[in-house]
């Protein structure tokens, strides 16, 4: 169980607002598969020019991280450093 | 298209290159010489890291003509140390980590071994001023500053 | 005007201070005289080695030697060379020989004689800087010729290339200008002619010296007594950049600390350095109270004819050239009151 | 106080960590031998040179080289028919576009075509003899004129992500990036104070004092090596090779020193150019960049304009913040809106925020990464903000940062909960340190401002040797940019226990160690550590199982202490590292190990910092008078280095905010492409810099290390800001604050 968080941008375009969910997954690959039926396009955009941040650490190309239970999960832009 | 020969003395060794009328001093020691710790930054003489003296005085290599080097005296930061006996500038800059990536530091101890010549006992003002021709982006000058002090106090230490 | 002016006229820019140290002091048509003698005792680059090179550098050792070479079409001549070699890089057109002026004796020299000071045209602003009586003399003069660049630029940078060069920025020509100074120069024919330093920059670039003809030295009388002189510029930084505005002020004082004699002249607000002689006429008769002060100022502001640019704006040189103005009579006028008639 | 005067103290419990080792690549670094990027010369070099756009945007109608193919010395020239067509994701597409122009330029400074010639002179004849035929277009140089109705468009195909609905045709409006939480209005309902304004910053340089520079040595095989000065030399073999169409395996890179980055050579721009000459020519090929291509070609960070309002109640509660801000791209997609629009109010707890940050492209070059991208604008609006409440409310600068900083636990306004951080011991440090006392005379003002960023992690990778004689080689793939070969040798000196002497740190080729990520992000230390101490730790443990051996005990019977393997019991001599490493041979071969990984555990960095200045009233010109800065680095491995990057990126932030701008005529060319009118700090414009190491551990490293280079940029330009204000009573929006905005600010103080 994935508790999800979405940021304002993602809540505009895709989930109608939705800030909130929680999902049933064990790995941030599954945990978009899910979203993506549930909110259809996001799946795509979740998986690219996004960093995830699994309970507060941005983890960039995570889709095959593994989910603790009730991991805290936030989608965010991706970064660049100098 | 034949060349220009200039003999000099370079680091104490007495040398001969060929160069063209309109080549810069700098590009001579780099290329026909391999002295490449003289380093380029701007080629416009504004930032310093192609410091070098010239007959004893400090200037930038990059403002001078390959041919204008005939029968002078040149000191490149490659003529600093003796062997493996670093200068006490050299010292201090290593053990004050005044530099971080280096690529001024070349020209920032040429030009601090030229102020250090002329006064040896001078103020952080005075050091300031003294290098604000040599451009550093890394540091914020503070440990080049403090380098340059400390160094100044070594000498002046071990020659009273 | 030769290919230089032609090269020197595009430098439709206010080109910097340090720049201005290496500008051609002049080039024209002529005919070549190649060779060139030991100076200081070193060799110099020989004719031997130069033939066939397509860009010819020649380091003559006597003005005349200079003169013949200049003869010689779209020939250079430079001291510091600091402006020359970046226009170089940027892609101006190149000149077929290069005029090396350093080797000549009588321009890098600086004499005092019991009338006036002979500084070479081509002498280190470093070298100049560092003769103390000079500087005790001028010291506005002192200080503008140590403004120009870095310490690496002044062991090349020189009076005579910092005018040549014709920058409405140039650091030391107010301050030459308060002071009155000549140049003497080289002619085509071989002679020499003199004229006021204010005369020789034309426009950005430009400079009325005609082909073939070259800065020797510049002379400037010796101060009088309770006289001196002070430069200020305004530049973002601390160093390395060009002056945004520049002024000089000489004044001369009476036993009372009256002003009986006064100069200013400004610098990057218009095309060449301006004479403010309304600001001349408010400081004297002063005791450059703040009355006389602030008309002088305002006369300067009134007086700039400058330019928006990469470096300033022309409200912003307008507003300072009046600061600077006030700020550097009071300095000259400190500097006098010290002297007390003991300059000579 | 500055740790750099203190005596060399090691952090408690450890030896080597927080000393202050002489750097190992020190000497060649003081005697002029270090091999920087353009230092290289090889056997039968040619000498490449670049033909530039001299025009802000065009379409590229044709090309002609033949001139030039016959010129002397010319030996091979490339233009866009020499590159594969683009493909794959945009960010590639952009990416080969940007090394060479395709259908037209969108930048002055642009690629259009390179020669490679047996001299440099050569070379750029030729350049400048191949004859482009364009047609000039209408450009765009700021966020304004790119996004307004009308606008010229740079590409035809650039649709909007991130609005809903989707937009229907193309713009010069890359994205949006949106956060959001609470009640907007309802915040500024519940306010007391509300302070807002529009903020502009214009692009500005890294001014690397290096030049790009790269070596390409092509063999008739298709074998290529490159030497180049990058921030990562396995991200240049990557990006070289999508512009070259090549698999990256056909490209060995080798780091050369580098000359300065702070993100400007995380990106090619030399590299498949030289590549594709060495190729074309079957000589090898140099190409250095002049300091004028550098400005024009080469990443800026990116010009900004922010609209901000914020709310706070009297007591300095934080209680709504509202930004809408738009970030320069360059000529392709990419600024750092998202960056600046997470790190706005990263310092803060805010219950009812908007942020939405735009990636607006213009005909300028592209921008690149630049220290904490993104975050020093967006963090210029929101602390002169703050300041200007702190000023209405009455209440101490650091006082109403205090009142809403953020500490463990809380939420961060883009989304994740904080672990373990030291923003409020950056600003007690601030408000406890006798500058922060010291009275200011007329004309002088003080000026405080904080800074977020996140810091990386990503990947890296190291082998560990132990030679025979007991000294080790530590390879990792990071370039050393401020002294990282430094701090890898005092982790490794650490884990082994011996003196950090007999470590021998190497910075390795793409053929010599694991991949690693670009340094950059801050994460050198952090991630390219934690892979050294863990190849440490593999061989340690390899070690203890030799002694084992030796001694015939179990392993448990034996621990590694002082750089040697003991008994527990003490019924055996220890053996030292000489000892083990001498009988390699006999108890299982070469001792060498190596770790790789995805970084994790990287914890974020906060700075606060105070400036004293005094202004020339009637001139405009700023004077800096004292800078104290407090960061929290986690764990300083080696304190001076630390202190570096903290020094040194306060003063890059300095020039920022008083005199670095792009400057650009009505046809978006630039004005200012040097050192002289580009005015990064000098020497005498700067005073000591006071530095504050805060040591909050990271509980993500085992040494506790955050990593340090990058904060501290952000807070320089809102601090100088506000220290101006309170110097000469007027908010000033517009960087820089040169003296002619300081004195027009003065002289219409009324207005």
């Amino acid at each position: 169980m994935a508790h999800v968080h979405f940021s304002a941008g993602l809540r505009s375009s895709f989930t109608g607002g939705v800030a909130d969910l929680v999902v049933e997954a064990t790995t941030v690959r599954a945990l978009i598969r899910a979203l993506d039926e549930r909110f259809p396009g996001i799946g795509e955009k979740l998986s690219s020019g996004t960093s995830v941040a699994i309970d507060g650490e941005i983890i960039p190309d995570a889709d095959l991280e593994a989910l603790a239970p009730h991991a805290e999960v936030h989608f965010l832009e991706t970064l660049g450093g100098g | 298209m034949s060349r220009i020969q200039v003999s000099c003395t370079v680091n104490g060794d007495p040398v001969d290159f060929l160069c063209d009328a309109d080549g810069s001093l700098l590009n001579s020691l780099r290329d026909e010489l391999g002295l490449t710790g003289v380093k380029e930054g701007c080629g416009t003489g504004d930032c310093g890291a192609c410091s070098i003296l010239l007959d004893g005085e400090l200037n930038c290599s990059c403002l001078i003509f390959a041919p204008e080097a005939e029968g002078t005296t040149i000191t490149t930061v490659e003529g600093l140390a003796n062997g493996d006996h670093l200068t006490p500038l050299q010292q201090c800059f290593l053990e004050g980590a005044a530099l971080q990536c280096g690529i001024c530091t070349p020209g920032v101890l040429v030009a601090a071994t030229s102020l250090l010549n002329h006064n040896p006992n001078p103020t952080e003002t005075e050091i300031r001023y003294a290098l604000a021709g040599n451009l550093c982006r890394c540091t914020g000058y503070d440990k080049i500053v403090r380098a340059v002090r400390e160094a100044a106090a070594q000498i002046r230490e071990t020659s009273a | 005007m030769g290919t230089l002016s032609r090269l020197a006229r595009r430098l439709a820019d206010l080109v910097g201070a340090h720049r201005a140290a290496l500008q051609p002091a002049v080039c024209g048509p002529g005919i070549a005289k190649l060779g060139a003698t030991p100076l200081d005792g070193l060799p110099s680059v020989g004719l031997a080695r130069l033939r066939g090179t397509h860009l010819k550098y020649f380091a003559p050792s006597t003005v005349e030697e200079a003169v013949g070479l200049l003869a010689q079409p779209n020939t250079k001549v430079f001291a510091g060379a600091t402006d020359v070699i970046p226009q170089i890089r940027a892609g101006r057109p190149e000149p077929d020989a290069l005029v090396d002026l350093k080797k000549i004796d009588r321009l890098i020299a600086v004499q005092c004689t019991d009338a006036k000071w002979i500084i070479g045209a081509a002498t280190p602003t470093a070298r100049l800087t560092a003769n103390a009586e000079f500087s005790a003399e001028f010291p506005g003069l002192a200080e503008a010729a140590g403004l120009i660049g870095s310490d690496q630029v002044q062991s090349r940078s020189s009076l005579g290339g910092n005018l040549c060069n014709a920058s409405p920025a140039a650091d030391s020509v107010p301050a030459m200008i308060v002071n009155g100074a000549r140049v003497v120069i080289a002619t085509a024919n071989g002679g020499t002619r003199s004229v006021a330093v204010q005369d020789v920059p034309t426009g950005p670039g430009r400079t009325s010296l005609a082909p073939g003809e070259f800065v020797v030295e510049i002379e400037v009388d010796r101060a009088p007594a309770r006289t001196a002189d002070a430069y200020l510029r305004m530049i973002p930084r601390t160093e390395m950049d060009i002056a945004v505005v520049g002024v000089g002020v000489r004044v001369t004082l009476d036993e009372s600390g009256k002003v009986t004699d006064a100069l200013v002249a400004l610098g990057a607000v218009a095309p060449t350095v301006v004479r403010v002689p309304a600001a001349e006429a408010a400081l004297i008769g002063s005791t450059l109270d703040d009355a006389a002060l602030a008309v002088a100022a305002a006369a300067a502001s009134a007086a700039c004819n400058p330019i928006d640019d990469k470096r300033g704006t022309i409200a912003y040189r307008t507003h300072v050239a009046g600061v600077l103005t006030r700020r550097a009579a009071v300095i000259a006028g400190q500097r006098a009151a010290e002297k007390n008639g003991a300059s000579r | 106080m500055t740790i750099a005067e203190d005596p060399a103290t090691t952090a408690p419990g450890y030896k080597w960590v927080g000393t202050r080792m002489i750097r190992p690549d020190g000497f060649e670094k003081v005697t002029g031998r270090a091999r920087f990027g353009a230092d290289l010369k090889l056997n039968g070099m040619l000498y490449g040179h670049v033909l530039r756009s001299p025009h802000a945007h065009a379409n590229i109608v044709s090309i002609d080289t033949s001139e030039a193919e016959k010129m002397a010395g010319v030996r091979a020239v490339i233009t866009r028919a020499d590159f594969p067509a683009p493909s794959g994701p945009a960010g590639d597409q952009d990416l080969q576009r940007n090394a060479m122009a395709r259908e037209k330029v969108l930048y002055e400074g642009h690629v259009v075509a390179a020669v490679a010639a047996q001299t440099r002179g050569q070379a750029k004849a030729a350049a400048e003899a191949i004859k482009v035929v364009y047609e000039v277009l209408p450009h765009v140089m700021t966020v304004d004129e790119a996004m307004a109705p009308s606008a010229a468009l740079l590409h035809p195909n650039l649709m909007t992500k991130g609005i809903d609905p989707a937009p229907t045709g193309p713009s010069n409006v890359a994205s949006r990036a949106l956060y959001q939480g609470g009640d907007l209005d309802l915040g500024f309902a519940e306010s007391d104070v509300v302070v807002e304004g529009t903020f502009t910053t214009k692009p500005v340089h890294h001014g690397y004092i290096e030049p790009h520079a790269a070596v390409a040595d092509t063999t008739p095989n298709g074998r290529t090596t490159l030497w180049c000065s990058s921030q990562g030399h396995f991200t240049m073999r990557a990006m070289s090779a999508k512009v070259l169409g090549w698999e990256p395996s056909r490209l060995k890179v080798i780091p050369a020193e580098i000359g300065g980055g702070f993100g400007g050579k995380t990106t090619i721009y030399l590299e498949p150019l030289a590549v594709r000459l060495s190729q074309k020519a079957g000589r090898p090929v140099k190409m250095v960049m002049s300091r004028d291509e550098v400005f024009r070609a080469t990443g800026p960070a990116s010009g900004t304009k922010i609209v901000a309002k914020m709310g706070f109640k009297n007591d300095g509660t934080m209680v709504a913040a509202e930004l809408w801000m738009a970030y320069e791209a360059g000529a392709f997609a990419g600024s750092p809106a998202g960056a600046g629009s997470m790190t706005a109010l990263a310092p803060y707890t805010v219950a009812n925020f908007l942020i939405e940050g735009f990636d607006v492209v213009v005909n300028k070059p592209k921008v690149a990464a630049y220290r904490a991208p993104g975050a020093p604008m967006s963090s210029f609006a929101v602390e002169s903000l703050i300041d200007e409440a702190a000023t209405k409310i009455g209440m101490d600068p650091i006082e109403i940062r205090l009142k809403n900083a953020v500490t463990e636990g809380c939420q961060a306004t883009y989304g994740p909960k904080f672990p373990r951080i030291g923003f409020v011991e950056t600003l007690e440090a601030i408000k406890n340190h006798p500058n922060y006392q010291i009275p200011l005379g007329p004309n002088q003002g003080r000026g405080v401002a904080s800074g977020f960023w996140f810091n990386a992690g990503l990947n890296s990778s190291a082998t560990v040797h132990v030679n025979e004689d007991g000294n080790v080689i530590v390879v990792t793939g990071s370039p050393d940019i401020g002294g990282s070969r430094a701090s890898m040798a005092l982790m490794a000196a650490e884990e082994f226990g011996i003196d950090a002497a007999r470590i021998q740190p190497v910075v390795g080729d793409t053929e010599s160690v694991g991949y690693n990520d670009q340094t950059g992000g801050s994460r050198t230390t952090l991630a390219t550590g934690a892979a050294v101490i863990e190849a440490c730790r593999k061989i340690l443990a390899d070690l203890r199982g030799r002694a084992a051996k030796q001694w015939d005990v179990p392993l448990d019977k034996v621990e590694w202490v002082d750089g040697q393997a003991q008994h527990v019991d003490g019924t055996q001599p220890p053996l030292s590292l000489e000892d083990l490493a001498k009988g390699w041979n006999r108890t299982g071969g070469p001792l060498t190990a190596s770790a790789a990984l995805n970084a994790r555990g990287v914890g974020s960095a906060f700075s606060t910092q105070v400036v004293d200045l005094e202004i020339d009233p009637d001139t405009g010109h700023v004077t800096v008078l004292r800078y104290l800065t407090a960061q929290d680095a986690g764990r300083a491995i080696h304190p001076s280095y630390v202190e570096g990057q903290l020094q040194g990126g306060v003063v890059q932030g300095l020039g920022w905010a008083l005199n670095e701008e792009y400057i650009f005529d009505r046809n978006g060319k630039m004005e200012n492409a040097s050192f002289l009118d580009y005015r990064i700090p000098v020497a005498s414009d700067m005073p000591m810099i006071d530095t504050i190491v805060v040591e909050v551990p990271n509980p993500g490293h085992p040494y506790g290390v955050r990593g340090v280079g990058e904060v501290g940029i952000v807070p320089p330009l809102a601090a100088v800001a506000n220290a101006v204000e309170h110097a000469v009573g007027r908010r000033l929006r517009d960087l820089p604050l040169s003296p002619v905005r300081i004195l027009d600010a003065i002289l219409n103080k009324d207005c």
